[in-house]
């Protein structure tokens, strides 16, 4: 006991220190060798494609760091299916989640916002090209809409996923690495270097591929666990 | 000092808070909440220090939106396995820092071991 | 189009994506043709790096700072060769293994494809932010493939992997983020010319997150914790996969950063205070392998005793003489190819003989000397290299890593190897010694296909062709 | 020079109070002894991480941080507690 304590100790007291360093490090930054991007993303924007800086870092500029992050959620949901496929289905029925109030109040709202929150996920994708918004702001507010309709009981939670399903969770992602590939064969033929006439229409749809994707994969982090219960017993 | 600069500290004081959590709280969930503060605080160091002179810098901002998704990634992959481990071993196990994960196992063997003796007999 | 660099990128990740499409299971076939077409691949881009030095590559035409800037050298160009050279025969083995059924595939192939390409961008990554998304890809990746097993025994190893290697890259995020505040980019070449032996606190403490946070998921002493239990609990291939090359991939970023960004940070006391760690990590791995039960425990923590002989490559090459650093060098990289393909055949043959066994135990070998002699003699082969023993690539290395240090007086260094060399003989001797027993009369082995004997004799009869080639390496990793 | 004149006291004693309730509330609930409030909490730190990234000219990130790191975030781990409580 006395042992764990010392850890405890040891450990909140390197915690601070770093903490202290860390805040002295920051006040004390040097500005004087300093290099600012942000000066060489305004002047390069008009090659990107898009009229919103972060997009254009995002999809032109870091574009690379984007397909593989993209990449990054798709193991996320690979982990998360090889982990729920394996147990037992079992319908839960609503009610069992929620009590009664809650549940009419939900139903109620779910037939409301869930139209409403499409609509804002097509407006943000659109706008994403010269204000703040885009492909992941939308795609998360597709999948609360996912969310919503299945605590309302609206949508069924998802099992093992049918092909089509599985089309529709690395559609997106597809798209994007074929655009990357492609980019190889057109003039000049760097990886991910799209031609200045074709960089707005490349991006608009990588943009709305990955809009729908990411909105079913980050849908299907919810809906995939979600329904799981408890129902093994102990093993004695 | 500037506004940018108080969010890069409190940042700094999130990371290490998230980091002290992730070590020493025993139960699982909490480790991820700790992970997920742990990563708002490099967020914020991260966009907080690119900002000199107050002008918004696109590139950490981008920076921080992959960071975010890659969180919530890892925060569902870390949940499947905790529901998965919740379902296989009940709820005895779901502290888990690394002492009690070595205990688990253990116990796990001894169990392994007597179904055998109990199969030979 | 005849540029290899980035098909080596988009390959992996489209077949990775294909075959999760054809479902649970499948792809094993689709990925082995696109392995043999990812190492010519490899090979053409390998012949160009030796016959035009460095290769940078600046992805989407932006190069540094704006963009993200690809940077192929001798080092690299290894690292991806022993990547592939080892992935190949893994993957004939793995697709044979999950054939046999025992523990469940789940998404093991796209998985793999995803990690190639993670371990491929992160080799040739000259960006710090990409790195960091590299080993995001990685980690993850590794962590899945080690949950594929789906017993409580791999959950729980996945669990815990997934902490330490999620606390390793925010960690080093923080260490990007001092960076990019103090310097306004994450660009290697950028960077390094900017950081000088007076360096600012923050460019200081950046050094040690990201030092720290890569040793986390390199696993050296004491933050090895995690590993026996993740390497152990994982299904055979992965197990492989993650001892012969994710390991590499954390330790390679180290030695990238030690050479070059943080070369004037780089003081002897940390080399010494790292060779040290690494000294521990032999003598501790290789004691806990001895006092093992399970074979595949028992390789797992002899992972953790050769991860110490990377780290004693530091003191070698910090402060001495450039002759001697360079000869420590070239010991150093052939010590990494020889444990990739000694340990991935180590921990295949061990599969093999647990799948005849029927259990992983120790105590049940003895017999399957007669029964599989074949993968007795890979596992015997695979030992003989980590011990250090000719004629194996492990000898050469230990060979040029102890007369480095001879030549530049580190006398202590030298017979840590040694002790080490003869500590590995102990746990390597206890496994054959058992196996070469007769049979138990009770004890009945299970037949097993000869697909899953040859691939890992394969990486042994590479690894042992290594010591007639390893000039070759050497020549490419001079290239850069 | 013109950004100090454009960083006036209000909106240090705004930033300055953000910051702290922002940290009180992460450390609140990582020692909470409750976990539901724990996620509660987590998910209010979730929203007030979005309005940091507006005070830091950063809209892009405030909409994700809202969407993904409160709303996506805490409905996983709500929903993982009440798997928890059932199966007890």
């Amino acid at each position: 006991m006395s042992m764990k304590s010392l850890l405890n100790a040891v450990v909140i007291f390197f915690s601070a220190t770093l903490g202290l360093t860390l805040i002295w490090a920051i006040l004390e930054l040097p500005v004087s060798n300093h290099i600012h991007l942000s000066e060489q993303v305004l002047i390069q924007l008009d090659a990107s494609g898009v009229r919103h800086p972060t997009t254009a870092v995002l999809l032109n500029f870091r574009g690379f760091d984007t397909l593989l992050e993209v990449m990054v959620l798709l193991l996320a949901l690979l982990g998360v299916l090889d982990q729920t496929k394996k147990r037992k289905p079992k319908n839960l029925s609503i009610s069992i989640r929620l009590n009664q109030p809650y549940l009419q109040a939900l139903l109620w709202s779910a037939r409301v916002l869930v139209p409403m929150m499409v609509l804002v996920a097509g407006y943000l994708l659109g706008v994403g090209g010269y204000q703040p918004g885009g492909a992941f702001q939308a795609a998360a507010v597709l999948a609360a809409a996912g969310v919503l309709l299945n605590l309302s009981g609206l949508l069924p939670t998802w099992r093992e996923p049918s092909w089509s399903l599985r089309l529709g969770f690395i559609f997106g992602l597809l798209l994007f690495l074929l655009i990357t590939a492609m980019t190889l064969f057109l003039s000049p033929g760097l990886l991910l270097q799209y031609p200045i006439t074709l960089a707005g229409i490349f991006i608009l749809i990588i943009e709305a591929g990955l809009t729908l994707s990411l909105g079913l994969i980050l849908a299907g982090f919810f809906l995939l666990l979600s329904d799981e219960v408890n129902n093994k017993k102990a093993d004695e | 000092m500037t506004g940018a600069l108080i969010y890069a500290c409190v940042g700094a004081a999130l990371f290490v808070c998230g980091v002290a959590g992730l070590i020493l709280l025993p139960h699982l969930l909490r480790k991820i909440l700790a992970f997920n503060i742990m990563g708002s605080g490099v967020f914020l160091m991260l966009v907080g220090l690119g900002q000199h002179d107050n002008i918004p810098d696109p590139i950490p901002q981008a920076m921080v939106l992959t960071g975010i998704v890659v969180a919530v990634a890892a925060t569902a992959l870390a949940l499947a396995f905790v529901r998965r481990l919740l379902y296989l071993t009940s709820k005895a196990q779901f502290v888990a820092n690394s002492k009690s994960l070595d205990q688990t196992e253990e116990k796990l063997i001894t169990r392994e071991r007597n179904k055998e003796g109990d199969a030979s007999k | 189009m005849s540029d290899p660099i980035p098909w080596l990128i988009l390959l992996p990740l489209l077949w990775g994506l294909l075959s999760f499409l054809l479902g649970v299971g499948r792809g094993g076939r689709l990925a082995i043709v696109c392995l043999v077409i990812q190492l010519a691949l490899v090979a053409l881009l390998v012949g160009q790096v030796v016959a035009e030095k460095d290769r940078y590559y600046a992805v989407g035409g932006w190069s540094a700072p704006l963009g993200i800037d690809l940077h192929v050298d001798g080092l690299a160009s290894v690292m991806l060769l022993l990547t592939h050279v080892v992935i190949l025969p893994l993957g004939i083995y793995a697709r044979s293994y999950f054939s046999h059924n025992v523990e469940g595939v789940g998404y093991f192939w796209p998985m793999l494809g995803l990690l190639l390409a993670a371990l491929n961008t992160l080799f040739m990554s000259a960006d710090i932010f990409n790195i960091y998304v590299t080993l995001e890809l990685l980690g993850l990746a590794a962590v899945g493939l080690v949950g594929t097993a789906g017993n409580t025994r791999s959950i729980l190893a996945a669990i815990r992997y997934l902490l330490v290697t999620l606390l390793g890259s925010g960690v080093y995020l923080a260490g990007v983020a001092l960076i990019y505040g103090s310097y306004g980019s994450v660009a290697l070449a950028v960077l390094e010319p900017l950081i000088e032996n007076e360096v600012s606190v923050a460019v200081f403490l950046a050094a040690i997150l990201m030092l720290v946070g890569l040793l986390l998921k390199t696993a050296l002493f004491p933050f090895h914790f995690w590993l026996p239990s993740a390497h152990g609990g994982a299904p055979t291939p992965v197990s492989a996969l993650l001892s012969a090359l994710v390991i590499k991939a954390s330790f390679y970023l180290i030695l990238r950063m030690w050479l070059g960004l943080y070369a004037p940070l780089a003081t002897i006391q940390a080399a010494q205070l790292l060779g040290g760690l690494g000294a521990v990590a032999i003598l501790w791995g290789s004691i806990m392998a001895f006092n093992q039960t399970r074979l595949k425990m028992l390789a797992a923590y002899s992972t953790v005793a050769q991860i110490g002989y990377f780290f004693l490559l530091f003191p070698l090459i910090t402060e001495v003489g450039s002759e001697a650093a360079e000869i420590a060098m070239q010991g150093g990289v052939i010590q990494l190819v020889a444990h990739a393909l000694a340990k991935a055949a180590m921990f295949a043959a061990a599969g093999v003989m647990i799948l005849s066994m029927g259990k992983d135990d120790i105590a049940l070998l003895s017999g399957i000397s007669s029964r599989l002699p074949l993968t007795l003699f890979t596992f015997a082969l695979a030992g003989v290299t980590l011990m250090g023993l000719p004629p194996t690539g492990g000898f050469i290395a230990k060979w040029l890593l102890i007369s480095s240090a001879v030549s530049s007086g580190q006398w202590g260094w030298v017979v840590v190897m040694i002790l080490g060399g003869l500590l590995s003989a102990g746990y390597v001797f206890k496994v054959l010694r058992q196996a070469l027993l007769p049979a138990a009369a009770e004890m009945k082995f299970r037949p097993v296909n000869p697909s899953l004997e040859w691939p890992a004799f394969l990486l042994t009869f590479i690894s042992l062709s290594l010591s007639f080639a390893s000039n070759n390496v050497l020549n490419i990793l001079g290239a850069g | 020079m013109e950004s100090e004149g454009a960083y006036n006291l209000s909106s240090l004693i705004l930033d300055m109070l953000l910051a702290t309730v922002l940290f009180w509330i992460a450390l609140k609930s990582l020692i909470t002894p409750d976990l539901f409030h724990a996620v509660v909490l987590f998910m209010i730190f979730g929203l007030l991480m979005a309005l940091t990234w507006v005070r830091l000219d950063a809209p892009d990130i405030a909409l994700a941080e809202a969407a993904i790191g409160a709303g996506l975030t805490g409905a996983l781990l709500l929903d993982t507690i009440g798997y928890l409580r059932r199966s007890h």
